[in-house]
């Protein structure tokens, strides 16, 4: 685990990569990083995320600044951009029941090769997937989703990269830590290892490549 | 009363003491203005609480405590925060005592369509499709009509959010319980004939000898 | 949820049940409430634990006082009394790899229809399993594990049943939490409800039935 | 120097700075006595934590906190506890950089068998199976004979521990690391002839012309 300045996330991040993005409607959501990568001109990236937020903020910036090729999400409808582009076919729209995509997500960095439910069976969400029938139900196999790099956000950091998250700012970030080959979290605060009791962490720092310092809003 | 806060103050009395509720964005959202005083139930929201409370004073905001609609909440005595993956554990794991959700159309099977308009409007199933599926009583509040047409329907012309039948369906005409047999007309809504109510719903109805008016 | 004395908890419990079972080899393991279930005469239960501990504790009594007719578990080495049972078929044992064995209580409690896992491909634990192929690769299909009630050990419970465990004492139990009709919870020290961090609580009171004052050690 | 510390002192070299790292019960916990000064590792413990520290003094014990053998523990600064889904998602995700086990066999296709024998002894595979399934690297510590007979077989006649191909094996006598092309020796123990392993070896072995000795 290294603790990196902002300026420096974009070493680790390429035009075409999968991003794993944390944040609900931009609550939880690395704002700092963000940006960064934004103003770096990297581009043509496949989001995961719980939704596009609004324009102005979370994963809404990447779309508005057509940095996005395809968006895996479970929501769209507060970000009109969004809409505008797919109606336009400028970027492809993925939608996902939230609670798949989160066990997705979470099967990615678990190491299972997929997951069995019943959600979405006989709607639009079951087209080209595969019914797998366990004692006598019908079930949905939904695939493991995984990133190239998981960017998130959490209160606090210890310098092992243990992370602490707050309130329902937690959200996908602590199963995104799990899912990608590179880990970068913004935090609010760094502070000694050691200081956090082992029963409080949500996040092992072992899932950890890298902290910014990011500040409470940006 | 205009018609939301009827439906809304009649969702609210199927809410029993100790239930844990998820309350869809909008008309649902009221449901928690009008549960009886020797009610308590807990909220959770998908977005990663139980014990949601009601919208802080000005300047309390917590930027890290919000709702699914991304209002900011309080929290009560005994919450609890968690992650997306437990926070769908809990809806789909079956701990989920009711769920509340708004809608465009029901039909005949009890089965709703609440998520997309084809070619119209597409914001996405966020976590209607595991609400409906994992609950374990899913009611639907809506308004009875939508302009001139029932959302009452005989068959969802709207793409399903599951196949799962619903329990209940609270309109501002009535009240209604799809079983086996069909939609069972169960309460009208105060003035409201069962006349008035067949005219305005496209799905057919089984309707006992006397239909109760609500009392709300 | 409702706090209820030790001898109130074979009320909830049946011959013959699939009780789940917190501990490993004993370790955050409901001392109480299995020498309560022993005492009580109650039997023939198929028990879900991670092992079968050692004879004089945990799991282990089951064993040793003939009350179980099934054992699901990774391990039962430490307690030759469950071989011995084995051998002479007077208890059926199915062995599970542990990871494995986590994620089907966990399925079981978060409503899936089952988890694809390459542990375990092209060993004795494939016999009589579906293999599923996604994307050229093959995994088990792993079903979900519930039980009729889960018996699980805590450090604090708060009025609300919300609990929080200690170290390498939480293991199986907040995963057991989710997955049964009933759950009861041992712990060793009851607080007001409200003293407790929203963050810092590992599992949720809406998942907990029953709690059970047991004390440090028994 | 006894055979296990001397398996126990090679294996120890195998550990890189920062590696995140899990010792079977027996042979392999002893290589945590062995770790070169200027080399940090984390210990995972698949119970439930990441930061073990060593036993602690007497008197000092916490009955909460043991290790995968029910011995009592300490941990260290940076340590973090977890539930058993999460210690397992760390191994079976690939998070678990590297597991030293114990084995009964190991064969010409890199092949484990280490935990059970049939009809004699039945432990059960604890996390054996998602360990050598799910671990970055694979690493065997094990005496190289049972008695008289070679653990290094052509085919496990013992139940296979896992498909995966282990990464490295390390006997009292040799290192041998499984290949593409087979089991190649690497290293001989102090003293230890080729022609010795050979002979104490079931499996083919592929012998470079120079074999050099272990540095322990």
């Amino acid at each position: 685990m290294e603790i990196i300045s902002v300026k420096d996330v974009t070493k680790y991040i390429n035009d075409g990569d999968t991003l794993l993005i944390g944040g609900f409607l931009g609550v939880g959501s690395p704002d700092a990083i963000i940006n960064e990568i934004i103003d770096s001109g990297k581009k043509d990236f496949t989001v995961v995320g719980n939704d596009t937020s609004f324009e102005t903020n979370g994963i809404g910036r990447f779309v508005k600044e057509n940095k996005v090729k395809k968006i895996i999400a479970s929501h769209i409808g507060t970000n009109p951009e969004t809409q505008k582009q797919m109606i336009e076919e400028s970027i492809e729209v993925e939608l996902i029941p939230q609670g798949t995509l989160a066990e997705q997500i979470r099967a990615g960095g678990v190491g299972l090769g997929g997951i069995l439910t019943p959600t979405g069976l006989g709607t639009v969400v079951e087209k080209n997937k595969t019914i797998v029938e366990v004692d006598g139900k019908k079930y949905l196999l939904e695939k493991p989703i995984r990133g190239n790099v998981a960017v998130i956000k959490a209160k606090k950091a210890d310098k092992a990269g243990n992370l602490i998250y707050s309130f329902t700012a937690r959200n996908f970030n602590p199963i995104m830590a799990m899912a990608a080959d590179i880990v970068i979290a913004e935090v609010e605060e760094i502070i000694e290892t050691g200081k956090i009791n082992p029963d409080e962490i949500h996040t092992p720092g072992i899932f950890v490549d890298y902290i910014v310092l990011g500040g409470d809003e940006k | 009363m205009n018609s939301k806060e009827l439906i809304a103050r009649r969702v609210a009395k199927e809410l029993k003491n100790g239930s844990l509720v998820n309350l869809g964005i909008g008309l649902p959202t009221m449901v928690a203005n009008y549960i009886p005083e020797d009610i308590n139930v807990m909220f959770h929201s998908e977005n990663g609480i139980i014990g949601m409370g009601p919208t802080p004073e000005e300047g309390m905001e917590n930027k890290d405590l919000t709702n699914a609609g991304n209002g900011f909440i309080t929290y009560v005595p005994g919450a609890v925060s968690f992650d997306s993956a437990m926070s769908f554990a809990i809806i789909r794991g079956g701990h989920l005592d009711i769920t509340v959700l708004g809608g465009l159309q029901v039909d005949e099977n009890g089965q709703l369509a609440n998520w997309m308009v084809p070619g119209k409007k597409i914001p996405g199933m966020g976590g209607a499709m595991d609400l409906v599926t994992g609950a374990k009583k899913v009611i639907v509040a809506m308004t009875h009509l939508a302009g001139e047409s029932s959302k009452i329907v005989k068959k969802c012309t709207l793409p399903l959010t599951s196949l799962r039948k619903v329990d209940l369906i609270v309109t501002d005409m009535a009240v209604i319980e799809p079983t086996e047999e069909g939609l069972l007309l169960v309460e009208r809504a105060p003035g409201v004939k069962v006349s008035d109510i067949l005219k305005a719903t496209e799905a057919e109805l089984i309707v006992p000898d006397y239909v109760p008016e609500m009392i709300v």
